[in-house]
């Protein structure tokens, strides 16, 4: 009778040869994430004024006018709600880094569209909603360099998981 | 729950019209389906959806048996629906901060070397209707953003070997952390620790036996095993080695636990032990005086389940319900209480005990810990009211 | 395994359709359905029934993954054609040598306390093409007649304490055996020997974590872990406790297997240990030189697999495959075995070791003991012959 | 923490009120299975020539005119060749008990109307093939009694399992 051989899983070297080399231009169109220090920006910029009429073109349908929400998510406002008993979180009230904005923006947005808009449109609609949320002036033009020096108000609101230990 | 007593409807027996007359052919179905008398037996989402690719739709538990979920019925939750994915046109790229990066055909991942094991799926927004109390919602909408598979692929540190592995951190370096990313047009991304889920962390290509179904992540999804559902990435596309987490908007904006100080936790990505009980459940009816299984599902995702115990009183007494065999790690396990209903009120609540020791908590703890407003993980103890009249509520 | 090199194919990589525009809302379908791209994976018959509800459909094991069959592939053998059966209405009889006859309905058999066990299901007319040589034909017509589910239901030992057991047999009688009737047109019957399944039998009315399909049973099926498919009556509607073999058409006419001095074999309900290679099997093709994972399942109706080997040229040598973990009891399991294709031909077998010892046996060992004419429990080591272009083909 | 109790069955005293006592009348209609020794063959009787007036109204569409087989098995003949190469299994040549011929038309035949025969064509159609098989003759008429006590030729031709232990 054979040996009994029952293990979960066992390497074949061979399995180096599985797969296809990748160089980093192959990959460009879907390399899009960006780190939260800046890493990924792409090159261009915009400024408040264009992302106002980026906005109204292609977000306001779902977002609201003001970006105050409607089928999307309100975007704008819920400052100093986050200890009352009805917090409201938004890009301005909530979110740690402004690259998040971009990467979401960059990748899943407009709903509709998603992946359609210009590096340089999406760091204008960028800037309109930082700008309608108080964190960046009128006069704002964002790029890789200024989008990831944007501090946002609840930077530091986060925590780490105490659990296990503690509920 | 619900018929008549058999005495009433079928005596003497009577040959029935099914015994009379042959019934349809093979292959009717080749692919089949559940029997027309199961019709309610279906997926249903819990509030009319604005957008209904970004939303979501729960497994009906308290009709299910077992420790399996159907694929059919496996609960959904998508961000830009559902994409129809030419499994030949599909690619995996495995990247960044590793020797040498690569790209994968769907034939390429069915070579290598393959794992199936079963395990538990929840999203951490399951639960978070009671958060305030009893909803008054059935089981379905309450906890039904829960699944359990047989799953297969391939394991993340076989796919991270056959890139060479992770180039090498420098001296003090933090640890790596990996970037999984969805080719739906969500290009949903999460950020996971390396080190705690390469062993544990597969990559799947099918599931209970096929193929994932097109909602489920067709034609490859992540899981890890434990974690909160969102991170089991669907229509998975990518996976980056990174040296820090990218804070994509699900791991900030979602998946945070908002605290009554303002402050947030984040990367909690752990399910605790839970249970509930699926029969009797509200909508169900009990009919007769006498004895009733209570039966119902227990998990956790830091280990198996120890013990479950229930109380028909609302709390106060408890006692240790009958596990089924096998214990799985990560899986749902069925109890079964042996319960004689006396034909009065009754309070029946499960609280479950994992390997770690960390028990089921109450609603009052949990809130008392974490307030009222961090939605996510929630896992309090559920509690259905029995009537006189045998209804069942959550009330 | 049929696609070109990915390097051909998607470089640089393009964003596709599918990311760039959101896909299907949830609810598509409340109960779900596999991919389109996955729709030659089906139930398909091995020729043309001239009565197709007294027929059989196979499942299609090479597009399989894991140890699981989605319950719209289990495979179909049906005597009557599927009756479409109102679970309401629908009652279980136990009678004939017992304390308390009983009738009993859906409802009752769920309060009954109930158990999940994952058993593989085999016809013992699976795989009688191969009698006579190779058959040419594709795995799922040569093994299709196997499945492996989760089974939900009553244990038959506490059916039978429900109707206050068996009446004592006069000392010296013969062991009781137990008549299973079906409520479909062929009112199926078959005779078992009730001491040697009294604890291993269930009365099921859930398979993979859902109700019996209709064409699998529905509402309630009796399983026999470990026996022949046939014995699995479905549609279950009687279970009478008898002092001997009914010698019903099912167990003399069919499933008897004739010996050439032309007596037959009677009562052989046991499957015998087996395994087949799924991948690379007939129809589909190596593509590259290099490491495949030679890849199948492996059962036995006695216990657990204890072993599989495999061997690449025909027979000669062999070697230790891995099994995935965990072994069941009468279940499938995986096995893989690490191969490098260098390009040539080549012959590929597996043969099981079961926990008893067993081991599986050559297509010639099969014919020098049973002959050729005895159709059911071919159970011989099966070969696939790899050609130099990499076309796989039962030869 | 809890105490562990992790069991297969455990079986609550309180499952003997579970389901309706059924008394034998009740059941009648669903106790159809005969005995090889003929008991549960009900009372009734048929001879062979009714037999062939059934048989050729109501099976011979499947089975043939003589029984030789179409899309439904064939019912006659292959007596001797249980030994050769292209053995012919029928209930004449391979069949050990006339009580299963009975039974199997009773509950399933014909096919497209099962259950629909009367005790007396049942009686009769299974003497008619019978008859054809050589095995009762001309003049039979089969009842409960007559029927238990024929005696197939393949009465002797089944053989135990011998596994395990032997292929
Ligand atoms: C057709 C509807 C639609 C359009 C048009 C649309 N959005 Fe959205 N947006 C949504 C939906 C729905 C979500 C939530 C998606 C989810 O559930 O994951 C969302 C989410 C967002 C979020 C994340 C909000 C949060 O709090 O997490 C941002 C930021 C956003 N959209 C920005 C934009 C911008 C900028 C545009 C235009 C360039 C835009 N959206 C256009 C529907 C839309
Ligand atoms: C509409 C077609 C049809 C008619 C009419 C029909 N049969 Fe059949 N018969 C079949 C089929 C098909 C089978 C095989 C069923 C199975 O696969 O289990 C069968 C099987 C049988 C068998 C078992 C044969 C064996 O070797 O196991 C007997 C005996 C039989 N029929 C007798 C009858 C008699 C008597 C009648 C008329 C009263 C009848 N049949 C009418 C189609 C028919
Ligand atoms: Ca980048
Ligand atoms: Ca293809
Ligand atoms: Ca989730
Ligand atoms: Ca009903
Ligand atoms: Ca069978
Ligand atoms: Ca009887
Ligand atoms: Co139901
Ligand atoms: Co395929």
């Amino acid at each position: 009778t054979p040996a009994v051989t029952t293990q979960t899983v066992a390497m074949p070297s061979t399995i180096a040869g599985i797969g296809t080399p990748l160089d980093a231009s192959a990959i460009a169109a879907w390399d899009i994430d960006i780190a939260p220090d800046g890493r990924g920006l792409p090159p261009g910029s915009g400024d408040v004024q264009t992302g106002a009429r980026v906005f109204a073109q292609k977000c306001a349908a779902c977002h609201g006018a003001q970006g105050e929400g409607l089928i999307g998510d309100p975007l704008v406002g819920g400052s100093g709600t986050l200890r009352s008993t009805a917090p409201k979180r938004t890009v301005g009230s909530y979110w740690p880094y402004a690259t998040t904005l971009f990467d979401y923006i960059r990748r899943a947005m407009p709903y509709n569209a998603p992946q359609s808009l210009s590096a340089d449109e999406v760091y204008a609609v960028s800037a309109w909603i930082l700008n309608r949320n108080g964190i960046v002036p009128d006069d704002a033009r964002l790029d890789a360099h200024s989008l990831a020096a944007v501090r946002m108000p609840n930077r530091d609101g986060f925590v780490p998981d105490p659990r296990p230990g503690t509920l | 729950m619900a018929s008549a007593p058999s005495a009433q409807l079928l005596e003497p027996l009577d040959v029935p019209p099914w015994t009379r007359t042959p019934g349809a052919p093979i292959l009717t179905h080749p692919y089949g389906l559940p029997s027309s008398f199961e019709s309610h037996v279906v997926r249903r989402a819990a509030r009319q959806w604005p957008m209904p690719g970004a939303a979501s739709s729960l497994t009906p538990l308290a009709d299910l048996h077992g420790t399996l979920t159907p694929n059919g019925l496996v609960y959904e939750r998508h961000h830009g629906g559902v994409p129809d994915i030419d499994p030949d046109a599909h690619r995996l790229a495995v990247h960044g901060l590793v020797t040498e990066p690569k790209l994968f055909t769907m034939d390429d991942l069915l070579r290598l070397p393959s794992e199936s094991r079963i395990h538990f799926m929840e999203c951490s927004g399951n639960t978070a209707s009671e958060w305030k109390g009893p909803s008054g919602l059935p089981l379905q909408l309450t906890h039904g953003l829960l699944s359990c598979c047989e799953w297969t692929g391939v394991r993340l540190s076989t796919l991270l070997e056959a890139v060479g592995g992770s180039t090498p951190a420098a001296p003090g370096a933090s640890p790596r952390w990996i970037l999984a990313e969805g080719a739906d047009a969500a290009a949903m991304t999460r950020s996971l620790p390396l080190d705690a889920i390469l062993d544990r962390a597969l990559v799947v290509y099918a599931q209970n036996g096929e193929r994932l179904r097109p909602e489920n992540g067709y034609p490859l999804r992540l899981i890890v095993p434990g974690y909160e559902g969102n991170t089991y990435v669907k229509w998975l596309r990518r996976l980056k080695v990174v040296d820090g987490p990218l804070e994509t908007r699900e791991e900030t904006s979602k998946y945070t636990g908002l605290l009554p100080d303002g402050r947030a936790r984040q990367f909690a990505f752990e399910m605790d032990a839970k249970s509930v009980i699926t029969r009797p459940s509200p909508g169900q009816r009990l009919t007769r005086h006498g004895y009733y299984p209570v039966v119902g599902l227990a998990w956790s995702g830091r280990g198996t389940i120890r013990g479950v115990e229930v109380s028909t009183d609302g709390g106060i007494n408890w006692q240790s319900a009958r596990l089924e065999a096998p214990v799985r790690d990560r899986a749902l396990t069925r109890f079964t209480f042996d319960w004689t209903w006396q034909g009065g009120p009754a309070t029946l609540l499960s609280r479950a005990t994992d390997s770690t020791g960390y028990v089921q908590p109450t609603r009052e703890a949990l809130v008392a810990a974490r307030g009222l407003n961090s939605y996510y993980h929630y896992n309090g103890i559920q509690s259905w009211r029995v009537g006189a009249d045998g209804s069942v509520a959550n009330a």
